[in-house]
């Protein structure tokens, strides 16, 4: 990663930053979707740049797998599900954009305050690529809180994973090739699983709107 | 317990049955002569008792066993407590069932019996006087401890005949508290010998009596045995209250002389006191069941401040 | 060696039933089969270790004393729910409620939650053991929606979506831990070992950082208090063998998972921080369900709070040290054995009275006799009555924290009594009083059948026994654990 | 003797199938087992050797170490002595559960509950006492909800059961204080710790301990449990509970009070003393307005625990001004009332539980004339009804007299304040003498005399001929011990001598004739002489009377009725009886009637029936038990709403926690 100076690794950062806060901001499923796919395809790029100086056959199909699944069949499942139940608009947030806009600023101020200079420990060039990576996942967290939609709480999920891996990619963390194959495994069973129980809670409930789900109580 | 002492230890046990009747005569006397009429003659119950020893007895057939036993365990009990009394002189001194608390206890154990019996002929009167009863005695027998105590206290003993025995050699300061604990005890004796504030001793009024109450099922010797016995207690109560009290007249030795003079001294007290007894009688009404216990508590009161001041 | 064997054979189960396709006799045997291999497996590493400090299988699997103590529960769990899971099933096929199809999903699923288990234990690699415990999640997703009710379903996505926020969280914690590895060429593989060398050199706020990631990440899949919402929701959904495998083993794995990490942090900062955060979620995990028992409508939902509730006092007793750690191990293994007696006896009051609401479950001592007395000693030992083996452990937790902790130690007295109390209203109901009109007729008084009473028993009697007599190397075991974690 | 009670205990668990049998088998291993237990004590107490062994378990801190010191060894001997005569008394009792209820089951926690009785009082570890403590209230627990079909009972049972859990936990806190201070779970090294405890812990530990075991004894604000779960357990169970149950409560008390703990403080011992002289107060006037046999009885134990608090509250006051013959003296009043007490209140439950047995009913108002009709029960009630009462001849008298003169040293020496506690203690001792044989005049009088009230009453029969022989076995027991009191005494004065802070002081010498004199002659009596003047005297009335009307017939009659025929209803009943007493009381007692009256259809005027209800509400449930069961609801209401159900909100916990520990994290840093 050294030979890729700062002004390149930062422009990925933000790549990979825009899409969590625009998650929040679309209404529709089928764009919240495409901006997942941008969000990948730029940890994808990370990974494809890190992977130069130690190149060897294990590495390339991790990162074909990691494209693959990120890429084309995380989505394919997600559109599958829209199509299959015409779900194009995904339901309403519990806080309106102004005030979600005005939590994101909190939590990006966050991030960018002196409680967390104990990151810039971890890599002293990128302490600010850090403090994104750290914002995605504080803010895609926040995704999954603040939606009601079944579907944008998956990607909320999926958008913190990317923000794991681009701050590891970022501090230098990169993982051994079998680590990084089973991560992105994991991933392919979790979408599976959550795309099949997705529509088994369609066809149970009717919306894909989680707040039906409200029996278990106490 | 030399052999010199056994008369006088006869003498100590027969003086309570025989001179009680007394006593109870010369007590109707003057009540009736306060109601200025003659009276019955003072040796009137004598002669009752014998006539009832005479009479046949019917009991009935719902009694069980303790209706037959009762009379004679109380008499018995009487018998005992008078042995354990000082009397005569201090001299006899009973160290073995002398102690203040067994005499307040085997009191008890006649009330026990005597509600008992009560209860036993199943007759509606028998069960509400023995429940009466009970209540009296259960409380006065906190008045009459603590009176009794005040009395230990100063004497440093709980032996009735060294308490005698103390109070009577004693200087003259701690008197105040040597009164009140009277008091105290006097209205626990009126509570206990069924006297008049309590329940009238002569009526067979369902509404006022409580001791006739139990024993009206009773007839012929075993009446005669449970009168006598209400009489031993009416008369260990004076004697109580004369030597503990006032003690100054008891003999200290066993000479035959001292004991006679303190025999006559006794006598006097007794009828003083059953002169009061019979004034008190006649000039205050009964009072209800209800205002007992606070007659009662004024009691236990009047003997807690007595402690108080012991020392 | 043994350590493969432990990892294969619930894989090779798990395919032989995947393969399986009509008869349902051929599932329960290859389950029967699997079962004690694994046991056995476990019991022959357990020996080893004993023998000498630990054992290891070529570079990927390694099982110090630590590892030993949750590995006995988990294999313990299992192979009793094997055995349970084959007679419960049976009863629920005769009452036509599941196929063969079910039966079959069922069987597969529940070798491999078991291999995730036991790879997440043995395991080498953090990385490895967060995918292990993830594959945990994803496997017993599909057994919690096992009923296909529309109330399994929601308790199915809970869990789903709760345990891998959290798990993720753990991960982002694990990557923070691995930092001072990576200056030392990318692909080394990092394992615990290096981990606590390397902790040495680490930053400690970031120690402390990456700490709090893990134990909120881990955390949820234990069941510590903020994060416990799911827990209820899930056991209670669960068929019976598995909320007893969830409560019994899973939450003993995923406190491994925090242990292992507590040990690093302790290299790397002042052992006070990860103690006081213990204690702080201990005493919350303990306060929350206590008061939630009273309150409680159904006996699966009781047992799954009493879980979280003997969770928060493992984690106040590894927050005390010293004689708590010691007295919190032993608290798992007993935990683990009470609670499966408990949700197997619940499973038999299931299939009797078809409905887990305390309200219509009545008399079980005269329908259901051997359950109902099960039930009852289950009762009595989970709230720590003393002549089982709780009850002694909660005193050792207790003591060691009297010293420095003393109105922490009184406060959880009074609400373990409170727990007591709760639960003793909820059982006497259901045990003793007499009939309501829901009850099932006379003539089917008595047990289902012998598979479902044998597992049960058979842990009973284990449990009382342990509380008494503690064999001389499983003692040594539970002491060098214990001193491996109090560092 | 423990491996006797646990083939007893399994013996009873395996015969379950056939009644007889394990009736037999479990009852005969408790005779045998509380035979052993009594020759063991006895040979601890009069020889002086102190039999202790100690296995050390593998689990760390418990040691199964037992140690018969002679404070132990008096208890033992009590609980065996009282265990043998309920068992001999069980074996014919247990006869009418056969068709209803497993008798196997029974026989197993009997033995149980006994051998964790013994094992309590011996105990040296903490540990292994909380153990055995457990245990105890365990098989107590099931023997109070042995009769399962009575939801009334298993209510009972589980009160019973959270009420001692509540009491353990106190206890535990009390022990892990003690741990703090010293680092281990022997009593022996508790001794020797403790002198270096702060004053602050060792309140603490007194308040805990007070608390702790307050509720097993029953003292006053934590008696709910007793009066409902004494009576629901089968009669021979309920006289030991409440016979030697108790009494493990008490034992543990001075065990820690004056063997534990080194000096004592003066409020301890008034504390005591007030709870006792409460307890003993309420107790007895309870009593008075029960109209269930056993419940009565129940109230009795609250009433005698009392007294033998008094005694106790009385040493410490005398060990903390550094009196230790005084204190010896009350000590010895404490440990000799709680001997009698066991014995007379044990006889009394036998005699009600054959009652109850005959006539199927707890209701006094139904009995009536069994005097006829069971003989012997009534004379062995009547003996211990009198022995409850304190009537002279018998033990109670001699027990409360000791007490008494405790009482009476204390009042002589003291600033005000003591002073002042010391006579109300006398006042109200008297008191509840007083008002005890109002209650059990009231008792046997309904129960025994007169005639039978209600068929049931009429269709009594006399009880088989073992629970005869216990009761007659007992009634000796409590006159022999009140004959020979003297004897006892000295032997109590080598347990009061034990104590750690009563070292070696005799507190009362026999002098000729058997009369026990104390403290230089202040109080005396002599009870074999009272006994024999007793019965010499009645012996020569009788005597003379027989002489004096040898002549006379007497026969019998119907009772004199006024004319109108005599019909049981015209007897008193138990409430006409304590009515006088309760309105005197009504202060405390609060009694409530509230009373029905049925019209007749046709007009207002003409009531055809009145019913008059009298109950007595019960101020501890509302006042105490009741808010804080409220509390505890709302509370656990307010909790639940966490569990909201919906999943964002279980996001935003784990969101909160996380953002909520890193800024806690960095302020700790």
């Amino acid at each position: 990663m050294a030979y890729l100076n700062q002004q390149a690794l930062l422009v990925f950062a933000t790549i990979i930053f825009a899409p969590a806060v625009f998650l929040h901001l679309t209404n529709k499923n089928t764009s919240a979707v495409r901006l997942y796919m941008v969000q990948s395809s730029a940890i994808a790029a990370l990974l494809i740049l890190s992977s130069f100086d130690r190149f060897s056959p294990l590495i390339a199909i991790a990162i074909v797998a990691t494209v693959a699944v990120k890429i084309f069949i995380a989505p394919y499942f997600f559109y599958g599900l829209i199509k299959r139940h015409q779900l194009t608009f995904s339901v309403s947030t519990y806080l309106n954009t102004p005030l979600s806009l005005l939590v994101i600023a909190a939590l990006l101020a966050l991030t960018q305050s002196e409680f967390f200079d104990a990151l810039a420990v971890l890599s002293t060039s990128g302490e600010k690529l850090l403090r994104l990576a750290f914002a995605t996942i504080l803010i895609s967290l926040f995704l999954s809180i603040n939606r009601k939609g079944a579907l944008s709480q998956m990607l909320g999920i999926l958008s913190l994973e990317n923000g794991i891996v681009a701050f590891a990619l970022f501090a230098g963390l990169e993982q051994s090739p079998g680590l990084q194959l089973g991560i992105t495994f994991n991933i392919l069973i979790w979408v599976i699983i959550a795309t099949v129980f997705a529509s088994m809670i369609f066809r149970r409930f009717g919306s894909l709107d989680v707040t039906a789900m409200k029996k278990l109580k106490g | 317990m030399n052999m010199a002492a056994i008369p006088y230890w006869l003498l100590q046990i027969l003086l309570i049955p025989a001179l009680s009747p007394l006593f109870i005569g010369v007590t109707r006397r003057i009540k009736a002569r306060f109601q200025n009429r003659r009276g019955a003659s003072v040796f009137q119950p004598y002669r009752d008792f014998w006539k009832l020893f005479h009479k046949d007895e019917i009991i009935s057939e719902d009694a069980s066993w303790i209706f037959r036993v009762a009379p004679y365990l109380i008499f018995a009990v009487t018998l005992v407590i008078g042995a354990s009394i000082p009397l005569v002189s201090t001299g006899l001194s009973n160290t073995l069932t002398g102690d203040l608390l067994v005499v307040v206890y085997l009191i008890a154990l006649g009330t026990f019996f005597l509600a008992l019996a009560g209860i036993d002929t199943g007759s509606a009167f028998g069960g509400f006087g023995s429940s009466r009863e009970m209540m009296v005695a259960a409380l006065t027998e906190g008045g009459l401890v603590l009176s009794l105590l005040t009395l230990a206290l100063i004497s440093k003993s709980a032996n009735l005949t060294a308490i005698s025995a103390n109070i009577g050699s004693l200087s003259f300061p701690s008197f105040t508290p040597i009164i009140l604990a009277f008091i105290s005890f006097s209205i626990a004796l009126l509570a206990e010998t069924c006297r008049y504030p309590f329940d009238n001793p002569s009526t067979h009024l369902e509404l006022t009596m409580i001791h006739e109450a139990m024993i009206l099922e009773y007839s012929g010797k075993r009446l005669a045995l449970m009168e006598w016995a209400s009489a031993n207690k009416y008369l260990i109560f004076i004697a109580l209250g004369a030597n503990l009290f006032f003690p100054r007249g008891i003999a200290d030795s066993l000479e035959l002389i001292p004991v006679i003079l303190a025999l006559a001294v006794f006598a006097g007290k007794a009828s003083l006191f059953c002169i009061a007894i019979a004034v008190l009688e006649s000039s205050i009404a009964k009072l209800r069941i209800f205002r007992l216990p606070d007659l009662l508590f004024t009691s236990f009161v009047i003997s807690v401040i007595a402690i108080g001041l012991v020392n | 060696m043994a350590l493969l064997i432990l990892v294969i054979t619930p894989l090779l189960a798990a395919l032989v039933s995947l393969a399986v396709r009509k008869k349902i006799l051929f599932l329960e045997v290859t389950a029967m089969i699997a079962a004690p291999v694994e046991f056995t497996a476990a019991m022959a590493i357990a020996a080893e270790v004993y023998r000498q400090g630990d054992s290891e299988y070529g570079v990927y699997l390694a099982a110090g004393p630590l590892e030993i103590v949750v590995l006995f529960t988990v294999a313990l769990v299992g192979l009793a729910a094997a055995f349970y899971s084959v007679g419960y099933l049976r009863e629920e096929v005769r009452k036509q409620i599941i196929g063969f199809s079910r039966v079959r999903q069922y069987f597969v699923l529940f070798h491999f939650f078991l291999m995730a288990m036991f790879f997440a234990v043995i395991t080498v690699s953090p990385i490895m053991m967060w995918i292990a415990i993830e594959a945990t999640t994803l496997s017993t997703a599909f057994l919690i929606s096992f009923y296909s009710k529309a109330s399994s379903m929601e308790a199915a996505w809970k869990y789903l979506i709760i345990n891998s926020i959290g798990l993720l969280l753990g991960f982002f914690g694990t990557l923070l831990f691995l930092t001072p590895g990576s200056e030392s060429g990318a692909d080394r593989f990092i394992d615990w070992h290096a981990l606590v060398e390397g902790a040495g050199t680490m930053n400690p706020t970031l120690a402390r950082i990456a700490f709090i990631f893990v134990l909120i990440g881990y955390g949820t899949k234990v069941g510590l208090a903020p994060m416990h919402t799911w827990l209820p929701d899930a056991h209670s959904k669960a068929p019976s063998p598995i909320s007893a495998m969830l409560s019994g083993a899973l939450l003993n794995v995923a406190m491994l998972a925090i242990l292992k990490f507590k040990i690093v942090t302790d290299v790397a900062t002042a052992t006070s921080f990860s103690r006081n955060l213990m204690i702080y979620f201990g005493v919350v995990t303990i306060t929350i369900p206590a008061f939630i028992i009273i309150t409680q409508k159904n006996y699966k939902r009781l047992f799954a709070y009493s879980s979280i509730e003997h969770m928060g006092i493992i984690t106040l007793g590894f927050g005390f040290g010293g004689l708590g750690t010691f007295g919190a191990l032993l608290h798992m293994i007993y935990h683990s054995m009470a609670k499966s007696v408990l949700f197997f006896s619940a499973g038999n009051m299931l299939l009797k009275y078809g409905s887990t609401k305390m309200m219509k479950v009545r008399g079980v001592l005269s329908v259901l006799p051997v359950t109902g007395v099960l039930m009852l000693i289950g009762f009595l030992a989970i709230t720590g009555m003393p002549p089982f083996g709780i009850f002694l452990t909660e005193v050792y937790i207790l003591s060691a924290g009297i010293a420095d902790h003393l109105p922490v130690v009184i406060a959880v007295v009074f609400l373990l009594l409170l727990v007591f109390v709760g639960f003793l209203r909820h059982i006497v109901g259901m045990a003793f009083s007499g009939r309501t009109d829901t009850d099932p007729a006379p003539g089917t008084i008595g047990e289902s059948n012998l598979l479902t009473i044998m597992p049960p028993v058979l842990l009973l009697a284990l449990l009382v026994v342990a509380g008494f007599y503690l064999p001389g190397p499983v003692k040594s075991l539970i002491t060098s654990a214990a001193s491996l974690i109090n560092g | 003797m423990l491996a006797v009670f646990a083939a007893g205990a399994l013996g009873a668990l395996l015969l379950r199938k056939h009644d007889a049998a394990a009736n037999i088998w479990g009852n005969c291993m408790a005779i045998i087992g509380s035979g052993a237990g009594l020759l063991i004590s006895g040979a601890a107490l009069f020889h002086g050797t102190v039999p202790a062994f100690s296995v050390d378990s593998s689990l760390p801190l418990l040691a199964f170490s037992i140690r018969i010191d002679q404070l132990s060894a008096f208890f033992m001997l009590v609980i065996s002595l009282v265990a043998f005569f309920c068992s001999i008394y069980a074996l014919d009792y247990v006869r009418h559960y056969y068709g209803k209820y497993s008798i196997g089951m029974l026989g197993f926690f009997y033995n149980a509950f006994i051998a964790s009785m013994i094992i309590v009082v011996t105990a040296q570890n903490a540990l292994f006492f909380l153990v055995a403590w457990e245990v105890m209230a365990l098989a107590s627990y099931f023997l109070v909800i042995y009769e399962r079909r009575e939801t009334a009972s298993i209510r009972a049972g589980s009160l019973y059961f959270i009420m001692t859990h509540a009491g353990t936990a106190f206890i535990m806190i009390a022990f892990l204080l003690m741990y703090r201070a010293t680092g281990s779970f022997e009593f022996a090294d508790f001794r020797d710790g403790m002198a270096a405890a702060s004053p602050l812990v060792k309140n603490a530990i007194f308040i805990s301990a007070l608390i702790g075991f307050g509720v097993k004894a029953g003292v006053i604000p934590l008696h709910v449990w007793l009066p409902s779960a004494h009576p629901a357990a089968p009669s021979h169970v309920s006289a030991l509970m409440s016979g030697v149950m108790i009494k493990t409560g008490i034992y543990m008390m001075v065990r820690i009070y004056l063997d534990i703990l080194p000096g004592s403080y003066l409020w301890w011992g008034l504390a005591l003393m007030i709870a006792g002289s409460i307890s003993s107060l309420l107790g007895v006037l309870y009593a008075l307005s029960e109209h269930d046999l056993k419940k009565l009885l129940a109230y009795h134990s609250i009433e005698n625990v009392g007294i033998i608090l008094l005694g106790l509250g009385s040493a410490l006051v005398f060990s903390s001004f550094g009196m230790t013959s005084l204190a010896a003296l009350g000590l010895a009043a404490a440990l000799f009332h709680t001997m009698n007490h066991a014995t007379f209140k044990a006889l009394l439950f036998l005699g009600a539980g054959s009652v109850i047995a005959a006539t199927h009913t707890r209701n006094i108002e139904k009995y009536g004339g069994l005097i006829r009709l069971m003989p012997q029960t009534a004379f062995f009630f009547l003996i211990g009804s009198m022995a409850i009462s304190a009537l002279p001849p018998l033990n109670g008298f001699f027990s409360e007299w000791l007490t008494f003169q405790a009482l009476f040293q204390g009042v002589a020496g003291f600033d005000v304040v003591t002073k002042v506690i010391f006579i109300l203690s006398i006042g109200s001792l008297a008191l509840t003498g007083g008002l005890a044989a109002a209650c059990f005049v009231k008792a046997f009088g309904i129960t025994f005399l007169a005639r039978p009230r209600s068929e049931q009453a009429e269709r009594a029969r006399e009880t088989g001929m073992l629970p005869r022989v216990a009761m007659a076995a007992l009634s000796l027991l409590i006159a022999g011990l009140g004959l020979f009191s003297g004897l006892v005494l000295r032997t109590l004065a080598k347990v009061t001598g034990s104590m750690a802070n009563l070292r070696g002081v005799e507190s009362a010498d026999v002098a000729q004739f058997k009369s026990v004199s104390l403290q230089n002659g202040f109080g005396e009596v002599s009870m074999p002489a009272l006994f024999i003047g007793i019965i010499v005297a009645s012996a020569v009335v009788a005597a003379a009377v027989a002489v004096l009307t040898r002549k006379r017939r007497t026969e019998t009659g119907p009772t004199w009725d006024c004319g109108s025929d005599l019909t049981p209803r015209m007897e008193i009943t138990a409430t006409g009886f304590s009515r006088s007493l309760i309105t005197i009381s009504r202060g405390v007692l609060r009694p409530s009637s509230d009373t029905e009256i049925e019209y007749h259809d046709a007009s207002r005027y003409f009531p055809r029936t009145g019913t008059v209800t009298m109950g007595l509400h019960d101020i501890y449930q509302t006042f105490i038990y009741k808010p804080l069961h409220d509390l505890t609801t709302m509370l656990a209401a307010q909790v639940t709403k966490v569990q909201s159900g919906n999943i964002n909100v279980y996001i935003l916990y784990i969101f909160l926690t996380l953002i909520g520990l890193l800024f806690f994290m960095d302020l700790q840093s």
